[in-house]
């Protein structure tokens, strides 16, 4: 199978509300840096692109029909879209070069967020006549698998205090964080609990933003003369959608997608999880058991800063980020879907062999 | 290159207007389970599923494949939700095929549906907005002003959408699984029935149905030993161009002209007419069966309309090259899966397995898609043979 | 059981549900749009385009050049004249829109404008509406203008003559006599 | 260029969705209507309330029904303090996973409550019915705790 690499990720900084920003507006800017950083013109100059988004966000059908006039589509190119994150938009890319329709693939999800009430808009993902007609929100739900894990002695607040303290603090370096500071793990068990047993801190906020990569195959890479990393596995896995039929406090498809992905052959230098609560990033870390010696969400995670439906391509993007620059030679993406970690997606990506 | 892949088994539901004894899982796994029986295997036997439908707006459910896991026998595989407007149903299809055919999955699911009674889909595309005008009365009134401007080029007569408006409604009543069944219909009815959007009358347009449709694509060692005959996926495209643009050909749109050169180059076909079978091609008010004519290199430009009026694209008057003959969108319309009907029809015909829409000895057939403002195109063409 | 129980019963089954689903949105109008709605403002027809000679117009603009992916940093007035390129007679009422049927929907493009953009025309012989034909915008009464386009309330057709096919969309701002 | 006004609309996007249930989650909606609970025996013999129409676990169809009793025990629970507009309480009340008896999955649905202490995992809550039952999750107006 053809070896592929990412050779391009750029993203917007994650804002509390783009204000007078619309869908091709969001776009625009961050195709440019990443069609500069690749040394391409436009989207002609890729054999395949793939984007993610979801209409609900921003409240109009057809949202993504707008970001095709961010791609200069013509002549008309060989273009789709997931209604997921941008994650699995990189997925079905992928497929399209190991099929060999492809050398190359641009992907870029965006979402607008601040203009609806997301975690209520999101109640509407849910079962349509058991669990959305109660408007069950999801941030109700996280905090329903955290009083779980609370309740089982598998985790205590400050476990999940020292979560958002490290984001924090990791999002000092991170430029697009919307969220970042020098806090400690008892500040933020000074602040009063919000949905409880959550208190704000531990939900990750609402941006808005978009994020973009370039991918190719190897040989493509080295002709184009650019670091890359190789994505040396990938897969994902949904699990069922009855939140009181899974074990919450555990996440087997986040594991059982890792070993598939071959997470396993090899030491693990960073992990970037996509973990919208504080808990949800120990349920994952510990389902992977990953150790010490992993760097786990050095951006600050998305408890840093959430652009929904291209946070999940900011994680990959952020792992590709610290092999090009030498900071980690292997490392793990992670990217989620669905109330309480339900579906889940993982990628390996490995320092590639200098052209 | 890519890895041969095959469809071995299609489900379909039957489409009407509501089908009110079944939730939304319930409509989607009658089309899953009858693919998987065609196919004589098991939920055990897939292993990712990937679906299909237009917007969450026409059934107010966000993401469904995230709540419609457990009704396709997904949990513990992977699942992807494809949306790419009206082509959406060809789309799917077509990622569905690249799971197999980049040799990363053995066999997979695919599945397309729409349960439009949920909602109107009227309100929901045309839903405004504030700042913007409301005058986009729906589909029929963005295509309609296109339409009369293929009719100004061309000089075709006014009884050209009628007559496709009949010959698709001829044709789905032979089709047990078509919405509508007017077996008697005739020109006059056509003519005499409501303006909508001028040109487009009532029954020069598609209705709006309830309906899913699902597929079972295997790869070459699996569909070898298949039940029964696969499909072969002989050639698979899609193309994009924007919406609007200063100078966009919106009759004959290029991204249609490229996907059809792209997907006959792989199939190596040099003159769709002379060479394919049969064609399902998405054809939701009836003056775009000529426009797709032309568009797809079926007929010279400006000349789709006098196959039409010659018989053709009619198996019912015997003609060379049918298209729709399970009667298309003019005869059943769950949009999300429509444009997977399309082409799981066309894998039918080459299956010898159309009932009595079957083209004799067809060997070689075209699926199509378009969505959006015809800016998103997906096609296939799928044989009885390899190669 | 008796017959008349289970008959009774039978009445109570629920085979369906209403799902009222609203939800609230702060809705933003993008950038380019708003620099577009604020001339509409002041009575004046704008479009935009790339900052570059004979880059294509853009009436209304969205933000971008679609053809090239690129902002469209430049803003041109264009004329409240128009020619219509194709239309539509609509004989079903739309959704929301208090307008009665039948009424003419026309793609039309203002003169130095490159693209259609679709709107009402009124006061015509709907029969009579023709791919070619020059309309003008009415605009409601100065004090009612608003950051919209219905501050042009319709097109209506002028007394100039039909413009060839051809050269539908590619008019300079002074028309087909400029 | 300077940076543009901005321009805010509200909007609301909404319909009244017509859903037919078809005949699992109708069973379960007719009982709520006559204010009984039912769940069904997933395959491996586990009865799940409210009735799911397809095991997760071997993808086959449910039908076996099983009457549930209308009380039960908190399995988890997630304390609103600030409400939202769309949440079927105004005043702070809690979302739980509840296990109802003669159940073996938990159920996602709102407890109320004065405040947050009075709520913990293992109480034991009992179903409150909405005046009028018509067939709908809401039925099931709320859970409330049940006194020692």
């Amino acid at each position: 199978m053809k070896e592929i690499a990412i050779v391009g990720y750029q993203q917007s900084d994650c804002v509390s509300d783009a204000g007078a920003l619309n869908e091709v507006e969001l776009i625009i800017p961050v195709l440019e840096r990443v069609f500069e950083q690749v040394g391409i013109s436009n989207a002609q100059d890729v054999d395949f692109v793939c984007s993610g988004s979801c209409d609900y966000l921003q409240g109009a059908a057809f949202a993504f029909v707008l970001g095709v006039d961010a791609l200069g589509a013509v002549p008309p190119i060989k273009e789709s879209h997931v209604e997921m994150d941008a994650a699995w938009a990189f997925y079905e890319s992928i497929l399209k070069i190991r099929m060999g329709h492809a050398d190359s693939a641009l992907i870029y999800g965006f979402g607008k967020s601040s203009p609806g009430e997301l975690p209520i808009v999101l109640s509407q993902q849910l079962d349509p006549y058991y669990l959305a007609p109660q408007w069950v929100d999801t941030i109700s739900l996280a905090a329903l698998q955290a009083r779980l894990m609370l309740d089982q002695g598998k985790i205590t607040e400050r476990d999940m205090a020292e979560v958002v303290a490290r984001s924090r603090r990791n999002a000092l370096n991170n430029p697009h964080a919307q969220l970042k500071g020098d806090v400690t793990a008892d500040e933020v068990l000074a602040e009063e609990t919000y949905l409880s047993p959550l208190r704000k801190a531990d939900i990750c906020p609402v941006s808005d933003g978009a994020s973009a990569a370039v991918i190719c195959t190897v040989e493509k890479a080295q002709e184009w003369g650019l670091p890359y990393a190789v994505i040396t596995g990938i897969d994902h896995i949904i699990e069922s959608h009855n939140p009181g039929m899974r074990d919450l406090t555990d996440s087997v498809s986040t594991r059982k997608a890792a070993e598939n992905a071959g997470m396993g052959e090899g030491k693990v230098d960073v992990a970037e999880f996509y973990a919208p609560f504080s808990h949800q990033e120990i349920i994952l870390t510990r389902a992977l058991g990953l150790g010490d010696d992993t760097s786990i969400n050095p951006s600050g995670g998305v408890l840093a800063g959430n652009l929904m439906m291209a946070s999940g391509l900011s994680r990959i993007g952020e792992v590709f980020n610290r092999i090009v620059r030498g900071e980690a030679d292997r490392g793990l993406a992670h990217t989620t879907s669905g109330p309480c970690l339900q579906h889940n997606l993982v990628a390996i990506l490995e320092k590639g062999e200098a052209a | 290159m890519a890895n041969l892949a095959a469809v071995v088994g299609i489900g379909q539901t039957s489409y009407t207007t509501k089908r009110d004894d079944v939730s939304i899982a319930g409509l989607v796994r009658e089309a899953a389970v009858n693919a998987l029986d065609d196919a004589g295997l098991t939920f055990k036997d897939i292993d990712a599923v990937i679906l299909g439908k237009a917007p969450d707006m026409f059934e107010g459910v966000i993401m469904p494949e995230i709540y419609l896991t457990d009704a396709l026998g997904c949990n513990g595989k992977p699942m992807l939700r494809v949306h790419t407007a009206g082509s959406v149903g060809g789309s799917t299809a077509l990622v569905a095929a690249s799971h197999v055919q980049s040799g990363t999955f053995k066999r997979v699911l695919t599945v397309a549906f729409e349960k439009q009674s949920e909602s109107n889909a009227m309100w929901a595309l045309s839903n405004p907005q504030p700042f913007s005008t409301h005058l986009n009365a729906g589909a029929g009134g963005y295509f309609a002003p296109i339409i009369r401007e293929y009719i100004r080029r061309s000089g075709a007569p006014d009884e050209v959408g009628i007559k496709v408006a009949v010959k698709d409604r001829l044709h789905g009543a032979r089709n047990p699984l078509a919405h509508l069944q007017l077996p008697d219909i005739t020109m006059e009815e056509v003519a005499e029935s409501f303006m909508l959007w001028d040109p487009i009358r009532y029954l020069e347009s598609c209705p709006s149905s309830d309906g899913a449709c699902a597929m079972v694509i295997a790869n070459e060692e699996l569909a070898d030993k298949a039940s029964k005959r696969p499909a072969w996926i002989r050639g698979v495209a899609m193309r994009s161009e924007p919406t609007m643009y200063a100078g966009r050909e919106e009759v004959n749109p290029q991204a249609g002209r490229d996907c059809a050169a792209d997907v006959y180059a792989q199939a190596g076909i040099k003159d769709p007419r002379q060479d394919l079978d049969v064609a399902e091609v998405y054809v939701p008010f009836s003056w775009y069966e000529p426009m797709w004519l032309e568009n797809l290199g079926f007929a010279p430009k400006g000349e789709g309309w006098k196959l039409t009026m010659e018989g053709a694209t009619s198996l019912i008057d015997g003609g060379d090259i049918p298209w729709n003959p399970s009667g298309g969108v003019l005869s059943s319309n769950p949009i999300g899966a429509s444009g997977m009907i399309r082409f799981a029809e066309a894998a039918r015909q080459v299956r010898n397995d159309a009932g009595d829409h079957q083209v004799p000895g067809a060997k070689l057939a075209l699926g199509h898609a378009y969505g959006g403002g015809a800016q998103f195109y997906a096609m296939w063409v799928v044989g009885s043979e390899k190669s | 059981m008796s017959e008349e129980k289970s008959m009774s019963e039978q009445h109570e089954i629920i085979t369906g549900i209403e799902a009222p689903i609203y939800l609230k949105y702060n809705f933003t109008a993008g950038a380019a749009p708003t620099r577009f709605l604020a001339q509409l403002k002041k009575g004046k027809l704008t479009g935009q385009c790339r900052a570059e000679p004979g880059a294509p117009v853009y009436v209304p603009p969205r933000g971008s050049c679609p053809a090239t992916g690129l902002p469209t940093e430049q803003e041109v007035e264009v004329s409240d004249k128009a020619t219509v390129q194709s239309f539509t007679i609509v004989h079903i009422p739309i959704p929301g829109n208090p307008i009665e049927p039948p009424f003419v929907v026309a793609n039309l493009v203002a003169d130095g404008a490159n693209i259609s953009f679709i709107h009402l025309m009124s006061e015509c012989d709907n029969a009579e509406v023709h791919i070619g034909q020059r309309v003008q915008a009415i605009w409601k009464p100065e004090d009612e203008w608003d950051y919209a386009m219905d501050n042009i309330k319709y097109f209506k057709p002028i007394d100039e003559p039909d413009v060839p096919v051809e050269q539908i969309g590619k008019l300079p701002v002074t028309g087909l006599e400029g | 260029m300077s940076q543009p006004d901005i321009l805010n609309q509200a909007f609301e996007l909404g319909f009244t969705y017509t859903r037919s249930t078809g005949p699992v989650v109708g069973r379960f909606l007719t009982e709520l209507k006559k204010r009984n609970i039912v769940g069904i025996k997933a395959s491996d013999g586990r009865v799940v309330v409210p009735p799911m129409e397809y095991d997760p676990d071997t993808a086959e169809a449910l039908s076996d029904f099983v009457a549930v009793g209308q009380e039960g025990e908190v399995v988890s629970f997630a304390w609103v303090k600030h409400p939202r507009e769309a949440h079927p309480m105004d005043k702070p009340f809690a979302w739980a996973l509840i296990k109802l008896d003669g159940a073996d999955v938990p159920m996602v649905h709102c407890i109320a409550a004065k405040q947050e202490s009075d709520v913990s995992t293992g109480a034991r809550v009992k179903a409150v019915w909405a005046d009028d039952t018509i067939g709908f999750i809401t039925d099931i107006r709320c859970f409330e705790l049940v006194k020692e």
